[in-house]
């Protein structure tokens, strides 16, 4: 069941970052084009894109951190409209975010106890004190955070990067969301304790049949942990699929680069040498598909108007001019 | 043939709370024209053991113990640590040149590419003229792949990428026989991390230079990497060729690192991870630093400290490799089984 | 430096050096000579330059000196005045000095009541021959002879009758009668030399006075450092400071000019009561006050306010040797009646003058011995004034100017026509002090040009300060003066009291000069 | 080390201003006979022209100095954590205002704007003259907070607590505002130093209240009594040096408090053992 | 180029606060310069003259709206009223007079602190752990230590007891202004104690506010890249570390300016010197509202431009400000 969905997403940045003010606007930032969407209940989906594509606006949108440019969300199919009051709040509560560093998702100067048990009281979930302490115990208990006593009173700056996570998590759970959205959740933690933390989160959805968006960079791990994958470049959505056959037969040339420039001891073939240039900028993006100045394949119809949708079957769809061509190298 | 050699190694962190030994007995070597990998979890002193050798640490970093020889390539042996000042400003740079994690930080912000260039030319080749050193930084820039107008360019007006060529470029400059390397393209996105070791490799085809290559990224290293050193807690827990790391890893460690990684081809093996949080340096378990982790642990990894030592059986030296584990498993010789 | 230009030419063989004046603080001075300005205008100008028709010498009340005119005659019931004037006087630039530039003055002060700061209501001015003047009053104007001939320096008609506003005309070129002309002018120091053409043949003898600006502060310093050969400032510790155990070089000379009161709020209801004045004047250690707070530069005043001595004509004779003595019973035996909880007033000071701060506190320590609790609180020089003028305040401290007899002073502290109601700013009489026989010997002294019966007046006058108790006095307020007999000698002193010692003190300053001689080497 | 001899200093003064008084019990402002004395059993630090006890006037003269000093420093403050929080948070129209404000307050000379403003003064109390130290002395440290503020809020947990559905007022004083304690600390002690040496500024140039003793108008009377020319250094030593004393105690605490915020800054004590750096 | 349109639109909204908050101060506060002048008098004036005088003054009853319109065109002309401390003098020709001396005193002063003031902080920084630490606590306490009593300590020791140097005023009794050298000597001669004051009690916070940003440079990546490369500990120092130290104090110099403008007037009021902070004192002390206004206006204007001069230094200093519009 679709919880969550996000249809033809754009978010232009127009004000400015920094100290630089009204005196000569200055142009938008295209973060995101168009994108669409949707999150299921009891499954994780990723979202994979180079650095700076538009992830995280992706998430924030999808969170009503701020609102679109343009586009709809719906939640359980019903379009939302609401931008304050009792609705907006209430939309917030059902979509959590968990972000990218634990290290600054927690207030330094709180404890765990009050992480957790203001979320509670914000939407009522507790009204006594007593209950208040139970059902901030489940939720460490819900995250692995044992024994409970001891982490209840910590402080974040007592706890590891991983422990954190956890915390944020059960944060994020406390408000009984029915989707999540995670933020490169895992990127800032060491290797050997990433695997713990995107654990916990596929049981979450497993279990208590969350809707998750995992949003990374490393789609290797998109491929361990999704069901299906999104490739976004450029603020533009790419390629999505079964998160399997997206990685193993890649239809879009980004898809395939990404995948090749990825660092895979177990590679049989190594990549080309060419140079690819760098990722473009999102003020003055490309004119069609954005992809077209670094793609060894690129066709004239490529500079010039953005490719739709070309749904391939099996879920599975790509943006590109040669989707029907199956492997455009290979030629 | 090596050209560095590092023996027993001991760096501290002095602080109020108590020393932080972040290198502790570090010995490796480093041969002339390979690529060395340097991998480990964030605080496992890899950036510090390369300040040693580049001699760049600063109070309240202190060298307690170790030396770090160099090899000249006519055969003169250079104490590095005993280096006077004069001796040390020439042996920067011209013998060994360094590339810091972060371009942009490493980039001087209100000077030009260009001058950044100039300014090491002007300081070890001060006979070159100015019209020369111009010409060579052009020569650099566009070897790694920047064209020549960029020269004026300030470090913001490039992108990640064609930064940290620049800051490669820098290195360059002067021909050095080393290079180390501290995480040179963690905040570049994987398609032009791609493009930059690509230039890494065919450059030190090139020049023949010899890399100490620090990442956490195994994965990374051991395709860009001849040998590799595995650091854990400020130690070195294991080294041995690229391929022989990734076939037969010694160390639990090692291993637990390897299996931390999804894989994007093949079957989805399962990923084990490890257990626990890294150790704090100022507080280590006695014994074996990683026993507390190490699903492997005997009640002997509590107490005694294992050391590096060459493989045993002398399996690894087969394909000319000469793998060291420091793991009390198996009377020294680690873990005994594939990846 | 440059001197005289070769005019020093009295005494020996030898120029004589040059004097150098310290008259008010001034941090830089502007160039303005013009003598009827009230502030900025250069110490100076009148006096040294601008002459006046006659010289009242204050130190002794009733001594006046012919100065550029000869006499004085009234008529029609002193609402007109005829002066003649001394003959062969010229201006500093050539011209013959006449009674068309007395005339033109007094008009002048007719047609700019900007200018006219003495409020002479005059209607008109007429030139009767080269030497002779009349000027004429709306109001009998007897009492206002000091300000009329004593305080209005005379301005040269032919050059400025061609100013356009003489308001904000700043002379910068001065052209005098007087014993000095400018030579040099820049903002930190001015400098004048001797009018080689003055009417007192070889007069004066100094050939040079330099003004250097000096604050406050500074010219202590300079006075420490012997920089100043004359100045008139208050010196905190003058035998440290400025004496430095040469008391036969570094003199000083503090004689009274005006009184320093204690000023009682008399629309308060229990300071109304005139057994608590003097209750309060009992309980008083004027003499304390004056060693510790003035550092005994000054006197206890005389009951009476007047400026003793000098003014023994104008102090009632049952009064002459009166003196005020602390009675700490008496003054309790007088509060017997009064609520002791209503015994708390608020003494407002001025807080930059340290020693009526300093004053204060020592009446707060005296009032609390007879059971006064007195609260001081020392405010900003502005909000004092403002208080003090609008009658909101309980007690206060305040000076009263002199003039060049004791009425000048005794009709500014008690005139009933000065007392404003509370609320609106007096320039007066700020304790209120609303009595008709007052009211009608200040009128009587006006009404005469008998010095006798404006004496008699006085006298009256000195009997209700010391009977009534209206103000309490305090001291004497001192004039500063300190001048070094190393490079002259002649200066005014107790002995010899010709004129007033202090230099910011116009046109006085111009006669101590005159009196100056080069000292034996 | 830095914070310790700093707290020391302000705990000695701040014991001198709260108990000191007490203990000493005259009157400053009393006069006695015997003035100028130098330091002596019975004067420790000498008297005044007018015979005022120097040490009295020092200790009765910290509350006075010390209390403008805080209560400037606490509204000066309050208005900055206001304008600084509240603009920096919003952000917008609200805080392209509240910036603009601050700026101007910021490059107006401080000093000569007292000065001007005692100089209108009706009233130059303790309060009042606090109070405009404090109208001048806020948009620095707001112009501070403001910036803290800017970047905490794109911090995550600011983000997770407006996500898991706290009010802005809530996380401006309950999320922000303890992450900014240490910049708060600092701006209040600097503000306190600030507000210290113009109220003796003021005081000395005579605009504050000259009848109540603090430093500034002990060195007000010292300078109209020309107690350098006098040679009674007494008199204009203790009260100068109170007030460097005082502020050095802060400013130590203040680089104290950046030391842990920033240990970079710590001057490096550690003897390194021979060892080669 | 956009970054310096903003600031100077920016300082010509604070310029127009200023002067805004100058027509209203003396407005919106009690006072009455002329009761004032009558009291300096001792009462020496009659009430009748009172009236003619207020109107000397131009103190006007007109709408406070068609005030400050006069006072807007007045200023725009340039004319500032009339002084009443020292009237009919113009107000502009007061602070014409004395603005120089200041420019001349701070501007100097300000110069040698800040040159070693930040040379102190760059070496300090640099060389720590050496002696050079010694110089921490010492500034640390200067920073603390009000202009005016550092003026008083050096009057006291140069001025009084060793009589080096004169301690008031700015020039000597003997020489008259001009262009002669003889002058020129003398006003440096009496400028020496003053400078001195505003040098050393600046100066500490140069050097505390250089070394700590020049610490935190230090630690900088690009630093020890500079030092990697083998450059002279010199040129890291100054080329690397202190050219980039500088760029965030040059704003925190420019608003200290503020700072040290108000020091100095403390400074020239113990030192007797003719400049604007003399005046500023005795206009208020004076309620000169007139002298006041244009004394503070000309201030603020001051410190306005020299921050605009240092935004302008930040541009040319800093290649990333320079290339702010795309
Ligand atoms: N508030 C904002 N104002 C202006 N531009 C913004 C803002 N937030 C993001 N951007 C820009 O939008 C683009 C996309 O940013 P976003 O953070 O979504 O990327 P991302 O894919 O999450 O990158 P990363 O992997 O680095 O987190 C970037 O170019 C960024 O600079
Ligand atoms: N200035 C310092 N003072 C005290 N301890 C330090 C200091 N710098 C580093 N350390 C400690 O030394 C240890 C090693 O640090 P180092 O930077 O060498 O690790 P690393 O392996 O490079 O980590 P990363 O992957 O995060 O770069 C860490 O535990 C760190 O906390
Ligand atoms: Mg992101
Ligand atoms: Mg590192």
């Amino acid at each position: 069941m679709i919880v969550l969905e996000g249809r033809n997403l754009t978010k232009h940045f127009t004000s400015a970052r920094g100290p630089r003010g009204r005196l000569g606007r200055r142009p938008p930032v295209r973060a995101v084009e168009d994108v669409s969407i949707a999150l299921r209940a009891g499954s994780v989906s990723a979202l994979v894109g180079e650095s700076g594509c538009g992830k995280s606006t992706v998430a924030r949108l999808l969170a009503q951190v701020y609102p679109a440019t343009s586009g709809d969300l719906l939640l359980r199919g019903e379009p939302v409209r609401a931008h304050r009051g009792a609705a907006f709040r209430d939309y917030r509560r059902q979509v959590q975010l968990i972000f990218q560093d634990p290290f600054s998702s927690l207030n330094p100067f709180h404890r765990v106890r009050y992480h957790l048990a203001r979320p509670l009281r914000i939407h009522g979930h507790a009204r006594s004190d007593e209950q208040e302490r139970t059902m901030v115990a489940e939720l460490l208990e819900r995250v692995s955070l044992t024994p409970v006593e001891q982490f209840m009173d910590k402080l974040p700056h007592e706890l590891s990067g991983g422990q954190r996570q956890r915390v944020a998590i059960a944060r994020a759970l406390a408000v009984q969301p029915v989707a999540l959205i995670a933020d490169e959740p895992v990127s800032m933690l060491d290797v050997s304790i990433r695997l713990g933390v995107l654990r916990l989160l596929e049981e979450l959805a497993k279990e208590s049949g969350l809707a998750l968006l995992y949003i990374t960079h490393d789609i290797a791990s998109a491929r361990y942990f999704a069901e299906d994958i999104t490739v976004m470049y450029a603020g533009r959505l790419i390629e999505s699929g079964p998160s399997e056959a997206l990685t193993q037969s890649p239809r879009h040339p980004y898809t395939r680069l990404l995948l090749e420039s990825a660092p895979d001891p177990d590679r049989v073939t190594p990549p080309d040498a060419t140079r690819h240039g760098e990722p473009p900028s999102l003020i003055a993006p490309p004119g069609g598909c954005r992809f077209h100045p670094r793609c060894t394949v690129a066709l004239p119809v490529c500079s010039s108007e953005a490719p739709g949708r070309t749904e391939l079957g099996e879920g599975r769809w790509t943006h590109c001019w040669q989707a029907e061509t199956p492997d455009p190298v290979a030629r | 043939m090596n050209v560095l050699e590092i023996r027993d190694l001991g760096v501290d962190y002095l602080s109020q709370t108590g020393a932080v030994h972040a290198v502790a007995d570090v010995s490796l070597d480093l041969r002339r024209g390979e690529i060395l990998g340097l991998a480990g979890e964030s605080g496992s002193g890899k950036s510090t053991l390369a300040n040693a050798v580049a001699r760049l640490l600063r109070p309240p970093a202190a060298i307690t113990s170790g030396s770090v020889v160099y090899h000249r390539q006519d055969g003169t042996a250079v104490d590095v640590l005993a280096l006077k000042r004069d001796e040390l400003r020439a042996f920067r740079w011209k013998e060994l040149a360094v590339v810091f994690q972060s371009a942009m930080n490493s980039l001087n912000p209100v000077s030009t590419v260009g001058a950044q260039i100039d300014d090491v030319l002007r300081i070890h080749a001060p006979k070159m003229s100015r019209k020369d050193r111009a010409e060579r930084a052009v020569e650099l820039l566009q070897r790694v792949g920047i064209s020549a107008d960029r020269r004026r360019s300030y470090p913001h007006e490039l992108s990640g990428g064609m930064r940290q060529r620049a800051a490669i470029a820098i290195a360059l400059a002067l021909n050095p026989e080393v290079i180390i390397m501290d995480e040179p393209t963690t905040a570049l996105d994987v398609v032009v991390q791609r493009d930059i070791l690509h230039e890494i490799r065919a450059l030190r085809e090139e020049y023949g230079f010899a890399v100490v290559f620090i990442t956490h990224d195994l994965s990374l290293l051991m395709e860009i990497s001849d040998r590799i050193a595995i650091m854990y807690a400020g130690r070195v827990v294991e080294t041995g060729t690229a391929e022989a790391l990734h076939r037969t890893p010694r160390h639990p460690y090692t291993l637990g690192l390897l299996r931390s990684f999804p894989r994007l081809h093949g079957p989805r093996e399962e990923l084990l991870g490890i257990p626990g949080t890294p150790p704090d340096l100022r507080s280590l378990p006695p014994g074996c630093a990683f026993h507390p982790r190490c699903g492997r642990a005997m009640e002997e990894c509590s107490t005694r400290l294992p050391l590096l030592t060459r493989g045993a059986d002398g399996a690894d030296g087969a394909d000319g490799s000469d793998g060291e584990v420091a793991c009390l498993l198996n009377g020294g010789r680690g873990v005994e089984e594939a990846s | 430096g440059c001197s005289g230009g070769g005019t020093g030419g009295s005494g020996g063989g030898e120029k004589a050096p040059p004097l150098i004046i310290h008259a008010v603080d001034a941090g830089t001075f502007q160039e303005d000579f013009n003598p009827y300005h009230l502030e900025g205008v250069n110490f100076g100008t009148s006096g040294m330059i601008h002459e006046t028709l006659m010289y009242f010498n204050k130190l002794m009340p009733g001594e006046i000196t012919p100065w550029l005119a000869l006499k004085h005659e009234w008529s029609d019931k002193g609402k007109s005045v005829t002066f003649t004037l001394r003959q062969g006087v010229k201006w500093s630039d050539g011209k013959p000095f006449t009674a068309d530039d007395v005339a033109y003055t007094f008009q002048m002060l007719k047609d700019n009541p900007e200018l006219n700061r003495n409020a002479l209501e005059i209607t008109g001015t007429e030139a009767l021959a080269p030497d002779k003047v009349r000027i004429d009053f709306e109001n009998t104007s007897y009492a206002k002879l000091f300000n009329i001939a004593g305080n209005s320096p005379i301005v040269p008609k032919h050059l400025w009758e061609k100013q356009k506003d003489p308001v904000t005309f700043t002379n910068p070129k001065p052209v005098g009668t007087g014993p000095y002309t400018l030579s040099k002018f820049s903002a930190q120091l001015y400098e004048m030399v001797k009018n080689p053409s003055y009417w007192q043949p070889g007069k004066p003898e100094v050939p040079v006075l330099r003004f250097p600006a000096y604050t406050a502060n500074a010219v202590q310093t300079a006075l420490q450092q012997g920089e100043v050969d004359w100045a008139g400032a208050f010196v905190p510790d003058i035998q440290k400071i400025y004496v430095q155990g040469k008391p036969e070089q570094n003199k000083f000379f503090f004689p009274p000019e005006g009184v320093v009161t204690l000023l009682p709020n008399l629309t308060h209801p229990i300071l109304s009561k005139p057994e608590v004045r003097q209750a309060i004047s009992l309980a008083v250690d004027r003499d304390k006050i004056v060693r510790v707070a003035e550092r005994g530069y000054t006197k206890v005043a005389h009951p009476t306010g007047v400026p003793m001595p000098g003014g023994e004509a104008y102090v009632p004779p049952e009064y002459k040797d009166a003196a005020f003595k602390v009675d700490l019973a008496k003054a309790k035996e007088l509060l017997k009646g009064i609520d002791p909880a209503k015994l708390k007033f608020t003494l407002l000071v001025p807080s930059p003058f340290t020693d009526w701060v300093n004053a204060a506190q020592l009446i707060r320590e005296d009032l609390a011995k007879v059971g006064i609790t007195v609260d001081t609180r020392g405010v900003a020089f502005q909000d004092w004034v403002s208080k003090v003028g609008k009658g909101n305040y309980e007690l206060s401290i305040r000076a009263t100017a002199a003039g060049p007899t004791p009425y000048y002073q005794m009709r500014s502290m008690l005139f009933g026509g000065l007392a404003e109601p509370v609320g609106e700013s007096a320039t007066g009489n700020y304790q209120r002090w609303k009595d008709a026989e007052t009211d009608r010997l200040i009128e009587e002294y006006a009404a005469t040009e008998d010095e006798a019966e404006q004496q008699k007046a006085t006298q009256g006058l000195g009997k209700i300060m010391v009977e009534k108790l209206p103000t309490l006095p305090l001291f004497y307020s001192p004039s500063w003066a300190q001048y070094r007999t190393n490079k002259y000698v002649g200066w005014p002193s107790e002995q010899d009291p010709y004129a007033m010692p202090s230099p910011y003190t116009s046109p006085d300053a111009a006669v101590v000069l005159l009196h100056l001689k080069p000292a034996a080497k | 080390m830095k914070i310790k001899i700093g707290f020391g200093i302000l705990v000695f003064f701040a014991l001198m201003a709260l108990v000191g008084p007490l203990l000493i019990g005259a009157d400053p402002a009393a006069t006695s006979e015997d003035g100028l004395q130098g330091p002596s059993a019975e004067h420790w630090l000498g008297t005044t022209q007018t015979g005022q006890d120097i040490l009295t006037q020092i200790v009765y003269g910290a509350r006075i100095s010390m209390g403008v000093g805080v209560l400037s420093a606490v509204i000066a403050n309050l208005l900055a954590i206001l304008v600084g929080l509240v603009g920096g948070y919003f952000g917008g129209a609200v805080d392209e205002v509240l910036s603009v404000l601050t700026n101007i307050f910021l490059v107006l000379p401080a000093l000569p704007l007292i000065i001007v403003l005692a100089g209108y003064l009706p009233q130059r109390g303790v309060g009042s003259v606090a109070v405009v130290i404090a109208v001048t002395g806020w948009a620095w440290g707001a112009r501070v907070l403001r910036a803290q503020t800017l970047s905490v809020r794109r911090r995550d947990f600011v983000q997770a607590a407006r996500a898991s559905g706290e009010g802005p007022l809530r996380i401006i004083f309950f999320e922000i505002m303890p992450v900014l304690l240490p910049v708060i600390a600092t701006s209040f002690l600097a503000t306190v130093v600030a507000a210290i040496l113009a109220e003796a500024g003021l005081s000395f140039l005579g605009l504050a209240d000259l009848s109540t003793v603090s430093w500034g108008s002990m060195l007000y009377f010292a300078q109209n009594g020309q107690a350098l020319l006098i040679g009674a250094w007494w008199w204009f030593i203790p009260p100068g040096l109170c007030i460097a004393l005082i502020g050095t105690g802060l400013a130590l605490v203040n680089f104290g408090i950046d030391e842990i915020a920033n240990p970079r800054l710590r001057t490096v004590k550690v003897k390194v053992r021979k060892a080669r750096t | 180029m956009r970054f310096l349109a903003r600031r100077l639109g920016f300082y010509l909204l604070t310029a127009w606060a200023a002067i805004t908050l100058n027509f209203l101060i003396p407005r919106l506060m009690p006072g009455d310069p002329v009761e004032l002048l009558v009291a300096r008098m001792k009462g020496n004036v009659e009430p009748e003259a009172i009236d003619a005088m207020r109107r000397a003054f131009g103190i006007s009853d007109a709408s406070l709206w068609q005030q400050y319109l006069d006072y807007l065109g007045n200023l725009a002309r340039g004319e500032l009223g009339r002084s009443i401390t020292f009237f009919p003098t113009e107000v502009s020709t007061v602070i014409a007079d004395s603005l120089p001396w200041t420019v001349a005193l701070v501007g100097v002063a300000t110069l040698i602190s800040y040159l070693i003031g930040t040379s102190l902080g760059v070496l300090m920084a640099w060389k720590r752990g050496t002696w050079l630490d010694g110089v921490l606590p010492a500034a640390t306490f200067m920073h603390a230590v009000p202009y005016f009593w550092v003026a008083l300590a050096l009057v006291f020791v140069f001025g009084v007891t060793l009589q080096w140097f004169p301690v008031s005023r700015a020039y000597g009794l003997d020489v008259m202004p001009g262009m002669t050298g003889e002058f020129a000597a003398s006003v440096l001669y009496h400028a020496a104690l003053p400078a001195i004051t505003i040098v050393i009690a600046s100066m500490a916070d140069r050097i505390l506010g250089m070394r700590n940003v020049m610490v935190t440079t230090l630690g900088e990546d690009y630093v020890v890249m500079a030092e990697a490369k083998g450059l002279t500990s010199r040129r890291v120092m100054w080329a690397y570390a202190a050219r980039n130290a500088i760029l965030p104090n040059i704003t925190s110099f420019a608003l200290s300016l503020g700072f040290v403008v108000g020091g100095s007037v403390l400074t020239e009021i113990v030192f007797s010197y003719p400049g604007i902070g003399s005046m500023l004192l005795k206009g208020v002390e004076n309620e000169d509202f007139p002298l006041m206004q244009g004394i503070f206006l000309v201030i603020s204007l001051a410190v306005l431009v020299a921050n605009f001069l240092a935004d302008l230094a930040y541009v040319v200093l800093d290649p990333r400000t320079r290339q702010e519009s795309e």
